[in-house]
């Protein structure tokens, strides 16, 4: 046995994306370093960054395991992948105008913003418990340092704190699930988990807590209550540009794992059927959670960051009832609640132009006639939140609830329903503040922000066309899953 | 898509939902109040000719079904189709569609007075929502369009209303949405049991018109679907947001809400939560009637204390949908003639009470009886079109509103059911309560001395004003002198209903759910469905 | 003789980490995460791990903990605060709930692996070779991951790290 | 040219004079409005004297009907279509010959009104109505009448919009004929459901063919004749202003006089007798409800005779003296004497609109004066008015030979000859109070000296002649028009009675039910004698309270003899006091209980009491969000023991 | 006497519960990243027990990784500390909470 060490072009191929998206970043920081003069075009350069990437991932990556097995592409983490370089792009083209303002533009920003991509895509390709972690560690960390990028406020840091404490606790409760998992299993590989599970291999308790352990762990990531609590301090207190892809990408990237390990933990018989309860109790309490919590915010991001905790509730429907038709439900869920979470996100960065102040609803008084576009967007956002036709939002609560009456799960979609009656609510408080008071605070006037109402424009404009003519985004997706086989 | 495009270039269907979103796209760039709203009359005028046109050309015909050729795929994977057609029963609610947007928007004309562009975009949005929901023929299609009728609306009554305007649209809103949201349920439900019946999903109305459904599921189906629909109707105890909504609403708004809007609850009713479900409507007929009588009563006793001129109109607007209801659970093809027409009668006389009172709004910045009396005096045109409306409104025979009124009543009270003979009789008396609360509005608003000195000063109906309503009360008259024009092009279609519904009440009730075998097309879309072998066999 | 030594350093690990826990100085808890690590690293050397402990000592005592005494010290933090009552909810609850995971997890081990035979230590459970071999055939993706992650935590730290006016300076200078 | 042809013309000519002074506008020119205005009547007469010259000259005269359009299609059809038989024949000459002559007199009347082109308006729009009303060949054609003359009637009392009273008294009228016309709809309901059609022909046909049918039980422990007729009733109820819904007829009188003379008097108000008559087959199938029809006609009669007593507005006594004749003609009706009831109807439109339109010419003279105290005296003045005005009180009070004498004898006669002793008792006494109260009105009226202000009589003035000529007419139509109703049998010829015979085609003959009351001549005779000597005691007691220029002195006289009678009188045996407090206060408290309690407290209250909930649970769960990191941390702890422990149980 | 690996694996339990109980209970936020660490490293701990039991080098490779990522979890997060030091200078947990509710 005279093992190759040398990694194969099949292999590489496999992490082209990653190794654009790093290389990206490595070179941006390296321009900033030297050709400082070129920062204006630092965002356009992410931006080839991210949209090379996609276009790699869309063409390049190979389906199937490569790296010994600890990666596994196939057309859904293609989309997945899509979903997370889509939102990765907006929130750089939201963050343009933002950095220049705040004189933070700098080569690290959109670094980390890349890498943390990067640890996204490969995260939600991981197949295998350690890479998992690591990936997990790469996009955290990055993100932690996004969160606290804005020096100058103290909300920040204290965003970035708050979530970097609570990352790091939850990093160890995620490693203890893998410990116990690879214990009992004696492999750290997911299809051999299952295999092991499935074979009664080991401890099942001792199993069953890492599983436990590694939801709460991309619960934790996707704010699910009990695990949200961060998410609205940390969405409050980050750069706004940046909480557009923090509300969205380190959600779809982790719904994929979640969806994996759960899937995988469904093959020990015994275990099968708890899945689906702590599965669907944690849908329930984050849609009646997230939503009724929302409900009473005052801060546009926060009650965004709630908002999400909902939208997440909703997502996991399908995972109640996990099976490839799920995937359709969830990939339709994620575009549409990236394109308008990002979208809103994106707006916010426009209207709110003081960081560190507190984004409250009512500040948008009558400012849908003095920005008519960039309220237009928002009014788009949060009516597609809200799950109101035509928009993709809709779509998607549509498509999660026809899986759950599909699998005779109609009262897990009665919930949402009910849930999401109390989300119209919040969703159009901002709209009714936008076009039915009157103006109380005047904004400041600035310079216009071309990519900043590129990105809130792009992302309302897709949410409701998308919305109206969905066919290609279904066909793509119905396509992906079943070419998963 | 290409179809698609050729039929949105083609005199169709298609074309007259469409047009009125498609005209929102140049509107984006027309900022000035004068120039949208001389562009919204223009496209409202263009609507109407394309509408009137379309019905026109179809007049002769017997009238079964106008479709826009074969349904499109819309979302092929879960079997979600473009389809609209057009037959006798949508049809007056489109004409009174079409009619009514001009004419909102000539009614709006000075009432609005900021942001036209936003007014005119949603009026156009709102008609499409509208024109859609009541061609479509596909479920998800229709509830879709139901849906994008919330939004504008809402802006409508939150952007231009009156004092407490956002507690009156959140109200609205919340209420439609909870509504509707049921019926995404049942929807859904009903989707995926033609799937599993057939194998195929589906949304198609004609296709979900097979199944033929245990009696508990259907309880719960009808019981979503008339939810959602008997809060737009309103019915009682459903009812409260409307008379907030009214009162907020700005006259165009109030007019297009009571004037079609509430429509699409009964429309609703008899397109699709009837046919859908014969045995569980049938089952719940009793509790629908008797919610439909208290409604009559209801709201007709509370108008009469109102103090408030459209709050007074808004629960009139209750009671005379309860007729409408009335008469749909009466299953006879009197009252579902009568019922249609009476929709149509609330859309005109209800539109022009509300343009009335619009118009004494923008003259006095106030709707409380209070304020008024003897304005007979100064606005003698005012008096004369208040009456008239008013005329109409309480079912004075030889105008549009007796007619209706008269055939849901007497078919109700000649329908096989006893009970329904009662509650026929007893709703009669619902006649005299509108003379109650109507007569009280004439008399304090145009009647008796003038006790304001601000009145006296008051100007009669503009030039504009009075084109505005004369179309409305001509047609009050003309369907009150010559109904048979406006109920000749229905009856095929609600005789067809009515036929094949009773012939699926009478199906012998199923355990599981089968599946009906497929009729024609055109037939399908009518309901026409005789029960056949398929089904004989799933008794078995 | 095994058990001994694995009771020293057991009993010195649970020590010191309780001292980590409750002693209010964080430079005193520090040190005494010091002992716990390298006790801990006294246990992977039994249980045939050298490489790690050897790993374990150097980057946990020889580079964190002194990262963290540098901070700790740049930050001149003495003492825990006592202006701000701590929420006695929050710690009861909290030690409450440790204890059910405790006992959960005591139980579950116990009841999994009690008893369980243990096999002699092999040469090739402590061949370096052969965890190399791993590191760089089936682990080489996070090998490679764990580069960009390290280089992401500079860049982060420096990010973080950096004043509000971009330079790189103590922060006990600003105050001042 | 056959002016049959053109029967539809009749009631469409007065809409159209309608439509034309309405678009005219109230800047028309006198006289274009006039010739509009009183033309178009005159056409509408003219015509129908065409057509009743043609009807009654055709050989056999079958009733002609003639349809217009399908008003509804389908299997319920129900056409546009006219009638023209012998009862409408009858009807259609009192309308248009009393409505015309109204017409005339109003022109007059009206000339220095404000809203003369309004008030030509409302008026031919009533025409219109109560033409439909009679030649309609079907319920339906005639309902659409039935209302429209309300319509009318509530536009016309209303006419002096400017005031607080009259718009009240309109809106009463139409409200409360409208709960006669709930009965009505039922009623036409049920005959929809029995018949599936509407049209009086064929309804009779069939009633005809299979008697039967309706007499089975139908509803309410009714059988369908009864449960039909009972509810058309409720509509004659309403709107010919019997108990208990005669409340409206004396406030109309707030209307101007010749309105009260053609609507409140004349035509619109007898439409129920009509209604009754037309349904004639029903009614003698349901006998039950036939002597309901009589004791509630003679309960009104005398009811409303009490009350007249009592008034002191000319137009108020006339109003309740009409009350007190519909109630005879529904006696009549009731008892099966249906020729007798229009026989009634037929002098009493004459006589009562003689009345009024006097009445009219004396408040013309008075300056809009009502109030009889302030009269007296005023023959003297008013010589035309005076006389035509005695002449027609002469009629009412049931002196032969005027007309009222026959057509009233009539009924007495019949309802003895019927068997009902008691209802000609209290027909009798009625008739002996209505010429005592209609001589009251004379003599405080035309007799004794002046009570008025000075002014007044220095206006005091015959009416033009637009005003007298009709009045002259119609005294000659009041003394007149007995004559077409002489009691045959008195002289042993049946087809004296031409009135009788006529009608006799109308009206449904079974052979097991209408057996013929036969009253021997000389029991004729002597209630006719009784009924001279009744009346003329009644004109006696009035001559010797009011005559002789007591004036004032009689009314306080019975006053102070009989103070609660006069009282009760006076104020209408509280009837509008009693519907107050058991109908409408107790509605309108249930409509606010509806609104405040049930409306806002419950429902609304309910639902701001769930988004109450909803939003405190939100603001409880937000506190949950401490900003403390190590909470959250809790959180995650404690969120993970528990998705254990639902994993392990 | 070998030690059998349960032992090491009860070891590491309780060490884990210390540190959760440490990280929970402590207000200074350098102290709670020690407790964070301390878990970390009994969770290690954990996974040499198990390697060792499952005579698998897996477990190894885990720990090796495990440790960088601490390494560079340390360097990030103290970095945030001495962010935060600078605008409130203060590190207890329970005076950061510009942000709550």
């Amino acid at each position: 046995m005279s093992p190759s060490y040398a990694v194969s072009t099949a292999d590489l191929w496999s992490i082209a994306p990653e190794i654009w998206l790093a290389g990206a970043g490595a070179l941006l920081l390296l321009l900033d370093a030297f050709l400082p003069a070129l920062k204006r075009a630092f965002t356009p350069l992410s931006l080839v960054a991210t949209l090379g990437a996609g276009w790699l991932a869309w063409t390049s990556v190979p389906t199937g395991p490569s790296f010994h097995g600890t990666l596994d592409a196939n057309a859904i983490t293609c989309a997945l992948t899509l979903i997370v370089l889509l939102a990765a792009s907006l929130a750089l083209l939201a963050s343009d105008g933002y950095l220049r303002r705040e004189g933070l533009l700098s080569g690290e920003y959109h670094a980390l913003l890349l890498w943390s991509s990067a640890g996204m895509t490969l995260m939600l390709r991981a197949n295998e418990l350690l890479t998992v972690f690591i990936a997990l560690e790469l996009l955290s960390i990055c993100l932690y340092a996004l969160a606290g990028y804005h020096r100058r406020i103290a909300v920040a840091a204290e965003a970035a704190i708050k979530y970097f404490l609570m990352g790091a606790f939850v990093s160890a409760f995620v490693l203890l699930g893998i410990a116990l998992l690879y214990g009992e299993t004696g492999s750290s590989r997911i299809p051999e988990i299952a295999r092991a599970l499935a074979e009664g291999k080991g401890s099942l308790a001792l199993e069953a807590l890492g599983v436990v352990l590694l939801i709460a762990g991309f619960g934790f990531k996707m704010s699910l209550v009990p695990f949200h609590a961060w998410s609205p301090d940390t969405y409050q207190g980050a750069p706004t540009p940046f909480v557009a892809f923090l509300s969205v990408a380190p959600k779809a990237a982790s719904v994929a794992v979640l969806i994996k390990i759960v899937a995988a933990a469904s093959a020990s018989a015994p275990l099968a059927p708890k899945w689906s309860t702590v599965v669907s109790l944690l849908a329930v309490l984050s849609m009646l959670g997230g939503n009724l919590l929302a409900l009473v915010q005052r801060d546009l991001k926060r009650m965004l960051a709630y908002s999400g905790v909902a939208h997440m509730g909703y997502l996991l429907i399908p995972l109640a009832s996990l099976n490839r038709d799920s995937w359709v439900s969830v990939l339709v869920y994620l575009f549409a609640y990236a394109l308008m979470n990002a979208g809103a996100f994106a707006v916010a960065t426009l209207l709110f132009d003081k960081p560190g102040e507190q984004h409250l609803i009512s500040d948008l008084s009558g400012w849908g006639y003095r920005f008519p576009v960039k309220s237009a967007c928002l009014a788009i956002c949060m009516l597609s939140l809200g799950g109101i036709p035509p928009t993709l939002g809709f779509l998607g609560k549509y498509l999660v609830f026809l899986h759950a009456v599909e699998n005779h799960q109609i009262w897990l979609a009665a919930v949402g329903v009910l849930a999401s009656l109390v989300g119209v609510f919040y969703y159009l408080r901002v709209v009714y503040v936008l076009y039915m008071k009157d103006e109380v605070k005047a904004p400041v006037a600035k310079a216009g922000d071309f990519l900043g109402n590129l990105s809130a424009g792009l992302a309302a404009l897709l949410t409701l066309v998308l919305g109206l003519w969905p066919g290609p985004v279904l066909g793509w997706v119905a396509d992906a899953v079943a070419r998963l086989g | 898509m290409d179809t698609f495009l050729q039929l949105l270039a083609g005199n169709t269907l298609t074309r007259l939902i469409f047009f009125p979103a498609l005209a929102c796209l140049p509107l984006l760039f027309i900022r000035r109040d004068g120039a949208a709203r001389a562009y919204a009359l223009l496209v409202g005028l263009i609507e109407a000719a394309f509408g009137i046109g379309l019905v026109w050309a179809n007049w002769g015909s017997p009238f079964p079904l106008l479709r826009d050729g074969a349904p499109l795929p819309w979302i092929p994977s879960w079997g979600i189709q473009y389809s609209v057609g057009m037959d006798g029963i949508s049809m007056p609610l489109v004409l009174l569609s079409v009619i009514l947007l001009p004419i909102v928007v000539i009614g709006s004309w000075e009432g609005i007075h900021k942001n036209w562009q936003g007014f005119a975009l949603s009026l156009l949005l709102l008609t499409t929502g509208i024109l859609g929901a009541l061609l479509a023929l596909d479920l998800f299609l229709f509830y879709i369009f139901w849906e994008v009728m919330l939004i504008p609306m809402y802006l409508i009554i939150g952007i231009w209303g009156g004092q407490r305007r956002v507690y009156a649209a959140v109200k609205f809103f919340l209420f439609t949405m909870a509504g509707s949201l049921l019926m995404l349920l049942a929807i859904l439900w009903l989707a995926w049991t033609y799937k599993e019946m057939a194998g195929a999903w589906s949304f198609a109305f004609a296709d979900l018109l097979r199944l033929q459904l245990p009696a508990s599921e259907q309880a719960w189906l009808f019981g979503a679907f008339a939810i959602a629909f008997a809060i737009k109707v309103p019915m009682f105890p459903l009812h409260t947001w409307l008379p907030d909504a009214h009162v907020e609403a700005p006259t165009g708004g109030s007019v297009i809400l009571a004037g079609i809007l509430l429509k699409l609850g009964t429309y609703g009713f008899l397109r699709f939560a009837l046919p859908l479900f014969p045995q569980a409507s049938q089952r719940y007929a009793p509790l629908m009637a008797g919610l439909a009588l208290v409604g009559i009563l209801y709201g007709a006793l509370v108008a009469w204390v109102q103090a408030d001129m459209k709050k007074l109109v808004a629960y009139s607007s209750i009671a005379h949908l309860g007729f409408v209801m009335l008469g749909l659970f009466a299953f006879d093809l009197m009252a579902w003639q009568g019922a249609l027409l009476q929709m149509v009668n609330h859309g005109l006389s209800t539109g022009a009470l509300f343009l009335i009172v619009g118009m004494i709004y923008e003259r006095r910045h106030t709707k409380e009886f209070a304020q008024f009396g003897g304005l007979a005096k100064v606005m003698p045109w005012f008096a004369f079109f208040l009456v008239f409306s008013t005329l109409s409104s309480v079912g004075l025979p030889g105008l549009n509103g007796f007619v209706g009124e008269f055939l849901i009543l007497a078919g109700t009270f000649t329908s096989k059911s006893i009970a329904l003979r009662g509650v026929a009789a007893t709703a009669t008396f619902g006649v005299v309560l509108a003379a109650v609360y109507l007569l009280k509005m004439v008399a304090a608003t145009i009647w008796g001395p003038i006790k304001h000195e601000e009145n006296r000063s008051l100007k009669d109906l503009s030039w504009r004003e009075k084109l505005l309503l004369a179309p409305l009360c001509l047609l009050m008259l003309w369907i009150g002198v010559a109904p048979e024009p406006f109920l000749a092009p229905s009856r095929p279609a609600l005789a067809a209903v009515l036929t094949s519904y009773q012939a699926r009440v009478t199906e012998i009730p199923v355990n599981t759910v089968a599946l009906r075998p497929e009729a024609p097309l055109s037939e399908v879309a009518l309901g026409v469905q005789p029960p056949g072998p398929v089904a004989a066999e799933a008794r078995q | 003789m095994e058990l001994f030594v694995f009771s020293l350093f057991a009993l010195g690990a649970l020590v010191s980490a309780l001292a980590v826990v409750s002693h209010r100085n964080p430079v005193y808890a520090t040190m005494s995460l010091v002992v716990t690590l390298v006790c801990v690293a006294a246990l992977f050397l039994m249980l045939g791990a050298p490489f790690i402990a050897t790993l374990q000592v150097l980057i946990y005592t020889g580079a964190i903990v002194v990262l963290f005494l540098f901070v700790i010290m740049l930050l001149n933090i003495q003492r825990e605060e006592h202006s701000a009552p701590s929420g006695g909810a929050q710690r009861w609850a909290a030690i409450l709930m440790g204890f059910v995971l405790a006992g959960l997890l005591f139980g579950l081990f116990w009841r999994a692996h009690a008893g369980a035979e243990i096999q002699p230590l092999t040469e090739d459970q402590v061949s370096l070779t052969r965890l190399a071999r791993l590191l760089f055939t089936e682990y080489m993706l996070p090998f490679q991951a764990i580069g960009l992650l390290l280089l992401a935590a500079v860049v982060a730290a420096t990010v973080l790290a950096r004043r509000p006016d971009g330079r790189i300076t103590a922060p006990g200078e600003e105050s001042k | 040219m056959n002016a049959l042809t053109l029967l539809w013309l009749i009631p469409l000519l007065p809409f159209m004079g309608a439509a034309l002074n309405g678009i005219l506008g109230p800047k028309g020119r006198h006289g274009a409005v006039t010739a509009v205005g009183v033309g178009a009547p005159l056409l509408s007469l003219l015509l129908a004297l065409g057509c009743l010259w043609q009807y009654a000259t055709s050989v056999n005269p079958a009733p002609f009907q003639q349809t217009l359009y399908a008003w509804v299609a389908g299997p319920f059809q129900i056409d546009v279509s006219f009638l023209l038989d012998p009862l409408s024949c009858i009807m259609l000459f009192v309308v248009t010959f009393v409505g015309f002559l109204i017409h005339v007199y109003s022109a007059g009347y009206m000339a220095h009104e404000g809203g003369y082109q309004r008030y030509f308006v409302y008026l031919n729009l009533f025409m219109g109505s109560m033409l439909l009303l009679i030649l309609g060949a079907n319920y339906l054609v005639t309902f659409v009448g039935w209302e429209g003359v309300g319509l009318c009637s509530y536009l016309l009392i209303g006419f002096y919009y400017e005031q607080e009273f009259p718009p009240y008294a309109g809106q009463k009228a139409f409200i409360v004929n409208r709960i006669g016309d709930v009965g009505f709809l039922i009623g036409l309901f049920a005959l929809m459901g029995a018949f599936g059609t509407l049209d009086y022909q064929r309804i009779t046909a069939a009633i005809m063919a299979n008697p039967d049918h309706l007499l089975q039980p139908y509803a309410l422990g009714l059988s369908l004749a009864s449960f039909v007729a009972l509810f058309l009733f409720v509509g004659a109820i309403g709107k010919s202003a019997q108990i208990p819904l005669f409340v409206w007829l004396p406030d109309a009188m707030a209307g101007p006089t010749p309105v009260s003379a053609l609507i409140h008097a004349a035509t619109m108000v007898t439409a129920g007798v009509y209604m009754v008559v037309r349904s004639n087959a029903i009614y003698q199938l349901a006998t039950g409800v036939s002597h309901f029809v009589a004791i509630i006609g003679a309960l009104t009669a005398i009811f409303a005779a009490t009350i007249g007593l009592a008034q002191n507005d000319i137009k108020k006594v006339l109003a309740y003296s009409t009350v007190s004749q519909l109630g005879y003609m529904f006696l009549a009706a009731g008892v099966g004497a249906y020729s007798s009831a229009i026989f009634h109807l037929g002098t009493h439109a004459f006589f009562k609109a003689l009345l009024f339109l006097g009445s009219g010419s004396v408040i013309h003279a008075m300056s809009g004066e009502q109030d009889m105290r302030k009269m007296g005296g005023l023959a003297k003045h008013l010589p035309i008015t005076s006389r035509t005005f005695i002449l027609a009180t002469v009629a009412i009070a049931g002196i032969p030979p005027l007309s009222g004498f026959f057509s009233k004898d009539e009924i007495l006669g019949e309802t003895f000859a019927s068997g009902h002793y008691i209802l000609w008792a209290v027909g009798m006494i009625t008739a002996g109070l209505t010429a005592c109260y209609m001589f009251r009105t004379v003599y405080m009226t035309f007799t004794g000296t002046f009570r008025g202000t000075h002014e007044q009589e220095h206006h005091v003035h015959e009416s033009p002649a637009s005003m007298t000529v009709p009045l002259i007419i119609l005294a000659v139509g009041a003394a007149l028009a007995g004559l077409v109703g002489i009691p045959g049998k008195l002289f042993g010829n049946e087809h004296l009675n031409w009135l009788h015979t006529w009608l006799s085609p109308v009206l449904a003959r079974f052979p097991e039910h209408g057996a013929e009351h036969q009253a021997s001549s000389a029991t004729e005779w002597a209630l006719m004698g009784v009924s001279v000597l009744v009346a003329v005691a009644g004109i006696l007691v009035a001559r010797a309270l009011w005559g002789r220029g007591r004036g004032l002195a009689g009314d306080q006289a019975f006053a102070s003899r009989l103070p609660f009678l006069q009282r009760l009188f006076e104020n209408k045996w509280y009837v509008d006091e009693l519907y107050d407090r058991i109908v409408i206060r107790p509605v309108k408290w249930l409509a606010r209980v509806c609104w405040k309690v049930i409306d806002v407290l419950v429902i609304d209250g309910s639902i701001h009491v769930g988004a109450f909930v909803t939003e405190i649970t939100g603001d409880l769960g937000r506190l949950t969000t401490t900003g403390n990191v190590r909470n959250y941390a809790l959180y995650f702890f404690g969120g993970i023991l528990v998705l254990f422990a639902l994993v392990l149980l | 006497m070998i030690v059998p690996a349960t032992w090491y694996m009860l070891l590491a339990a309780g060490l884990f519960v210390i540190g959760t109980i440490g990280a929970l209970t402590r207000r200074n936020g350098i102290s709670i990243f020690l407790s964070i660490e301390l878990m970390l490293n009994a969770v290690n701990l954990l996974l040499i027990a198990y390697s060792r039991q499952l005579g698998d080098l897996t477990g190894q490779v885990i720990v090796f990784f495990v440790l960088a990522v601490a390494a560079a979890e340390a360097a990030v997060g103290l970095a945030l500390f001495i962010a935060i030091f600078r605008h409130g200078h203060t590190i207890d947990v329970n005076r950061m909470n510009l942000m709550r509710w």
